[in-house]
């Protein structure tokens, strides 16, 4: 069964990575972890009050991967994954203003509300989206770090990618690409035991591990238990190093769980799991609440330190939805825009011809 | 006659084809132990077991493609895309081997397959979950398309599309799937290449496929009801086959037709209907045969403005009034 | 002007733009030191070395997907298919990837890559290698489409292509490789959206894109010397955007038109150019307008009956005439 | 480089299969070598002469491939291979006229001119083509696999694919499928060590070979020189009883090399690989001539032997010229024949609506 990979052991603690850390920063990440759980539970509530259309995925369980990984991050590192995306959004910086506008479908949501909940997109944090195909962004994060190595840049790109989307073939051809031209990518697979209403077991063959699958491409992997942020983070550094140092990919596996069923619309998530499962994660695995007895240990939190942050982090989702709630929605004239960069910019080229072809 | 969803009426469907011939198998992500992602399989599991009702790791190519090899070998596989905007990572088996193997092995080979999923917008899920790709699958000529409006065509089409020789791409639509419609309790099978008349009119031919026939149905009764007009709903069911019969007859009668699709109109399968007009009804039109599309952009998240983007009856409606102006 | 191939032109544009900017890269199978499948980026590798020409594997769903991820960095990457066929393996990333993303992600990112091959059929590969799929691709809004039929607007076009900030989907013809065409040795562009008329005519007009448009000239000289018709021979050039309002010049000034392209009938392109002038140009008709595609069937091997498969000068003459009776 | 796999060892001429292989039996190995060269060989030169169109990849140089695994196939196992067929063709018994008559695109073509050289086919013989898209035909070999399972016959899917083939995505997917599922196919990867004009190393990221890619998804695997045909028949053997008895796939990688280039159309062939490298393989390592070597030491075949079996296998492809250069051209009207069984066998279905959009 799930997270049976070794939990953080010491070693983690003081790898050089997690040594260096401030109290203020260890803090950080408890905070960064708990904006993203409230505000994934803020647009539950706000989904069920039906404030929301299509899908919502929630990030709930999961958030000391995004976290962790993304805490690791330099000006050219570059952050892409999937439908499951807001926790990534909140880690790279971007605000539970227009994360959560997006979701409303407002014009102020981080895509105009063109993408909603799967697709949101903040390139200027070098978030690259929110991508619904299941590993239709693999291939995109292979050509950031492409991109980075044409440009000359010491970066990584770090794509995120699902336990089921292990089975898309376009991630092969990108491991194999980015091994034969030693592009620095890292593809995280944030394994959470789960594919929609499937189980790892019933979706993959694998020996060990999925990340093992790297290894028939000569590709550097690992696996780790992603429940404590110090395993997370040095274990991510390696992959960063690899690809700053010496341009080669990695393949890192990170186990995870989520408390939520597939969607929200996944009624059957307590059917093809049990509940008996899902509260031995609640219990034992939290992530928040290993990482706050981490620090209570480590005398760098107290605990009104730790409600405070986590008022703070519900006020933030609270003031979120107001936001949401009080935004316009897009325009009916704004269907037309961000089509096409030449049309939306009134060039010659978008000018020229007919573009659109509405009755 | 019972009430039954689309959703049901598939089902059974299914159901009866998995009983009557031992060779349909059905596969696809979810459709087995979670019931379907939508539910159109729900307890056909439970009911037909690990060998008929099979649950796939996400890999539509992989999949997509062992139906296709396997129906070479005789089983008629029904095979569920969960949407079938996930065609695109498939495409290749689609097009080059359901398409064409029958036509590159000079007859040689048959493959009856089924592929069978929600093909639409309107339900903010964002432009990768809304793809309406029946225009682009009948230009494939080795290819049938399917699109049932109502629960009781979605049910007959179903059997006969299990039934077929060939191919046939069936697109369902999640707008519809809770939706119900008299079907009745014996079997009956509905051909494909059959359009249905949902409605007689005699002064203007709404023609259309897929729900966009229910927005026609709407449009049609506002025609009626506020402007006199009385407007025939004709329903192509099957895209190709197409029952251009049916088609030529309605305008004949009518001479005056808007076109109605809830797919991007370039090249839609109504562009192929005008042409269609142009060619061999010519003479018959007394206006121009106009289009209803939806707007050509992306599907848009945003719920309160997707719904504006597929065609409703206030945008069909003018249309018509103008063909009489 | 000097005569050049249609190779070498493309060959000019892509070296030039090469030298423009840095930004641009050429990528695709047998491309950098193989000299091309067919030879279109022969000596570029040699002249501009690895890092601006780079043989891919054949992953074409992986190297089309990098390079949309690259541009959305700002390279301009020029990805190569050896041909359009194998689109169908990468069918998700230039659909939804370069063709939505930068509307989901509301504007904020751009994708400036040029897909580029042969998309013809009449070479005798087989229906697994004869796709056209440009009605698909500018079915897609997001996507635009090029077909350029000479050197001149291949080199031209080209150098748009590459400049422009939109993914451009841009089709080749391995027939006219090997044609030569005056092309001037300065530098010049074409604007996508601009059709181009390339015979003068006054009572029909012959519309079409790509290799297409030859046949259509070859059409109208017998219809001229035969038949004492004078044709326009309007070459769309670019599919997305389209230039409607040369087809409606030109069809508002003949009356009558028939419609050529190599595509399958059912949803090509002429079937929108058709719907088109029934809603804008249907009191300037004459005569229905007709359509030539080719004949719907997957392509067929023989190279004897293959050649009968696409349009020929004799299928456009008696559809003209036809306008006439 | 190229074979550095070991050749044939005692071991693999002992082996069972082998072993119990009669004095006629390997003759006609021989001859159903000399039959392929021979048929490519006068291909080859209808195509220079402008007897044909399109494509021509010649098998020849991997003869021992092809007769060494299909001699293994018993009646539920089925062949199904990439657009270089025509040895496949050959080895499972197409006759060679109706090969060459495909070639011609004549009516009496084995797919009746349709399909041309990529797109061969014979159900009847359990050969499912021949197929143009690189790696397509993966998932189908896979659905053979499946359907005998499902039908409960023991057999086995052999499909072929080429070294360049193995980067296409849906073979992973694949992979994984007939893992997860314990399906019957045998994936074989004739590595001619290009693909076009690249090599193996150009183009794969691999550990020790591209076999060794199916160790990730738990699927046993093998390498082996393919020039010998006793080496590939034990290890195919090795493959197809796991097939038969487990139910089991299995990757199995036979190095190779083709003579000519990737199609005839390649000028380039001896740029992109020397000519001393072709013309060590056609030394040492021809498989026919190493098959005849081995029978005339073992004694099981004499000189006048041989030139009689080359004989008649000239003297066939003679005939299949003969046969196709006479046969009729298809009808024109055969363009809208083969498209959709209800319209060919006018069944009501077939009648039903228009299937056939010609102006
Ligand atoms: C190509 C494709 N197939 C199917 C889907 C539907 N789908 C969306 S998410 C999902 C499960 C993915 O599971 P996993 O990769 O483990 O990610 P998780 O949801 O656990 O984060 C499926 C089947 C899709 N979006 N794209
Ligand atoms: C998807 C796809 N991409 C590209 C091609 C063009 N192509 C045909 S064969 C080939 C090389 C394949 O090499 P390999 O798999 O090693 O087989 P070999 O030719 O050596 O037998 C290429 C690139 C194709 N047919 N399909
Ligand atoms: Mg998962
Ligand atoms: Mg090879």
């Amino acid at each position: 069964m799930p997270m049976e990979t070794p939990e953080s052991t010491p070693d983690h603690a003081s790898a050089p990575v997690n040594r260096s850390l401030s109290p203020e920063q260890k803090r950080r990440f408890l905070s960064d972890m708990l904006r993203i759980r409230r505000f994934e539970q803020a647009a539950l509530k706000q989904y069920s009050g039906g404030k929301m259309g299509g899908f919502l995925h929630l990030y709930i369980g999961q958030e000391s991967v995004a976290i962790g990984t993304v805490s690791l991050m330099g000006p050219n590192d570059h952050v892409i994954t999937a439908y499951r995306d807001h926790g990534h959004a909140l880690a790279v910086g971007m605000g539970m203003n227009e994360c959560m506008a997006e979701l409303f479908g407002k014009a102020t949501g981080c895509s105009k509300g063109k993408g909603g909940s799967m697709h949101y997109f903040a390139p200027d944090k070098n978030y690259w989206g929110g991508h619904g195909i299941v590993a239709g962004q693999t291939p995109l994060g292979l050509g950031l770090a492409y991109g980075l190595k044409y440009k000359g840049l010491k970066g990584a790109a770090l794509c995120f990618m699902g336990d089921g989307a292990v089975n898309q073939g376009c991630f092969y051809e990108s491991l194999n690409l980015a091994s034969l031209w030693s592009l620095p990518v890292i593809y995280i697979i944030e394994n959470n035991h789960y594919s929609m209403g499937t189980s790892l077991n019933r979706s993959s063959a694998f020996k060990s591990c999925l990340a093992e699958r790297a290894e028939g491409f000569a590709i550097d992997w690992d696996l780790c238990n992603g429940e404590d942020i110090y395993t997370v983070r040095a274990k991510t550094q390696e992959a960063i190093e690899r690809a700053h140092q010496n341009s080669r990919p990695t393949v890192l596996e990170i186990e995870t769980y989520r408390y939520y069923g597939h969607s929200v619309a996944d009624a059957k998530h307590k059917v093809y799991r049990s509940e008996e499962e899902i509260e031995r994660y609640k219990q034992n695995h939290d992530p928040i609440q290993r990482w706050k007895k981490q620090l209570l240990g480590e005398g760098v939190l107290t605990e009104a330190q730790y409600d405070e942050i986590d008022i703070a982090a519900q006020q933030e989702a609270e003031a979120s939805v107001q936001f949401a709630e009080s935004s316009p929605l897009p325009s009916e004239a704004s269907i037309l825009e961000d089509v096409y960069y030449e049309v939306d910019h009134g060039t010659a080229a978008g000018t020229t011809g007919r573009h659109f072809f509405n009755n | 006659m019972p009430l039954i969803t689309y959703r049901e009426a598939l089902r059974h469907a299914l159901s009866e084809e998995i009983q009557r011939d031992e060779n349909v198998v059905i596969l696809g992500e979810e459709v087995a132990e979670y019931d379907g992602a939508y539910k159109v399989t729900e307890g056909l599991w439970k009911k037909f077991g690990d060998k008929r009702v099979v649950d796939t790791p996400i890999s539509e190519a992989a999949f997509i493609g062992m139906g296709i090899g396997a129906s070479m070998l005789g089983l008629r596989p029904v095979m569920e895309l969960m949407f079938w905007s996930f065609a695109t990572v498939a495409w290749d088996q689609i097009v080059n081997n359901a398409g064409f193997v029958r036509y590159m092995s000079g007859g040689l080979i048959n493959c009856p397959i089924v592929i069978r999923g929600p093909a639409n917008g309107g339900t903010n899920v964002g432009a990768t979950h809304s793809h309406t790709p029946e225009n682009m699958l009948a230009n494939i000529p080795g290819l049938k398309v399917v699109c049932p409006a109502t629960a009781y065509d979605a049910k007959g089409l179903m059997k006969t599309a299990i039934r077929d020789n060939d191919p046939v791409m069936f697109m369902e639509n999640t707008l519809l799937y809770g939706e119900k419609w008299e079907v009745p309790d014996e079997e009956y099978l509905i051909p494909l290449g059959v359009a249905d008349l949902k409605r007689e009119g005699s002064d203007v031919s709404l023609i259309a496929h897929g729900r966009a026939a229910l927005t026609c149905l709407k449009a049609a009764e506002i025609l009626a009801a506020e402007h006199g007009i009385q407007a025939d709903v004709l329903d192509l069911r099957s895209i190709r086959p197409l029952d251009e019969e049916a088609i030529l007859r309605t305008v004949r009668k009518t001479h005056r037709a808007v076109l109605v699709e809830e797919n991007k109109p370039f090249c839609g399968v109504d562009a192929q209907i005008s042409s269609i007009l142009m060619e061999k009804a010519f003479d018959e039109l007394d206006a121009p045969v106009l289009r209803v599309s939806a707007i050509d952009a992306p599907a848009f998240y945003s719920p309160k403005i997707e719904v504006k983007q597929l065609p409703r009856p206030e945008d069909i409606v003018p249309k018509v009034l103008s063909l009489f102006s």
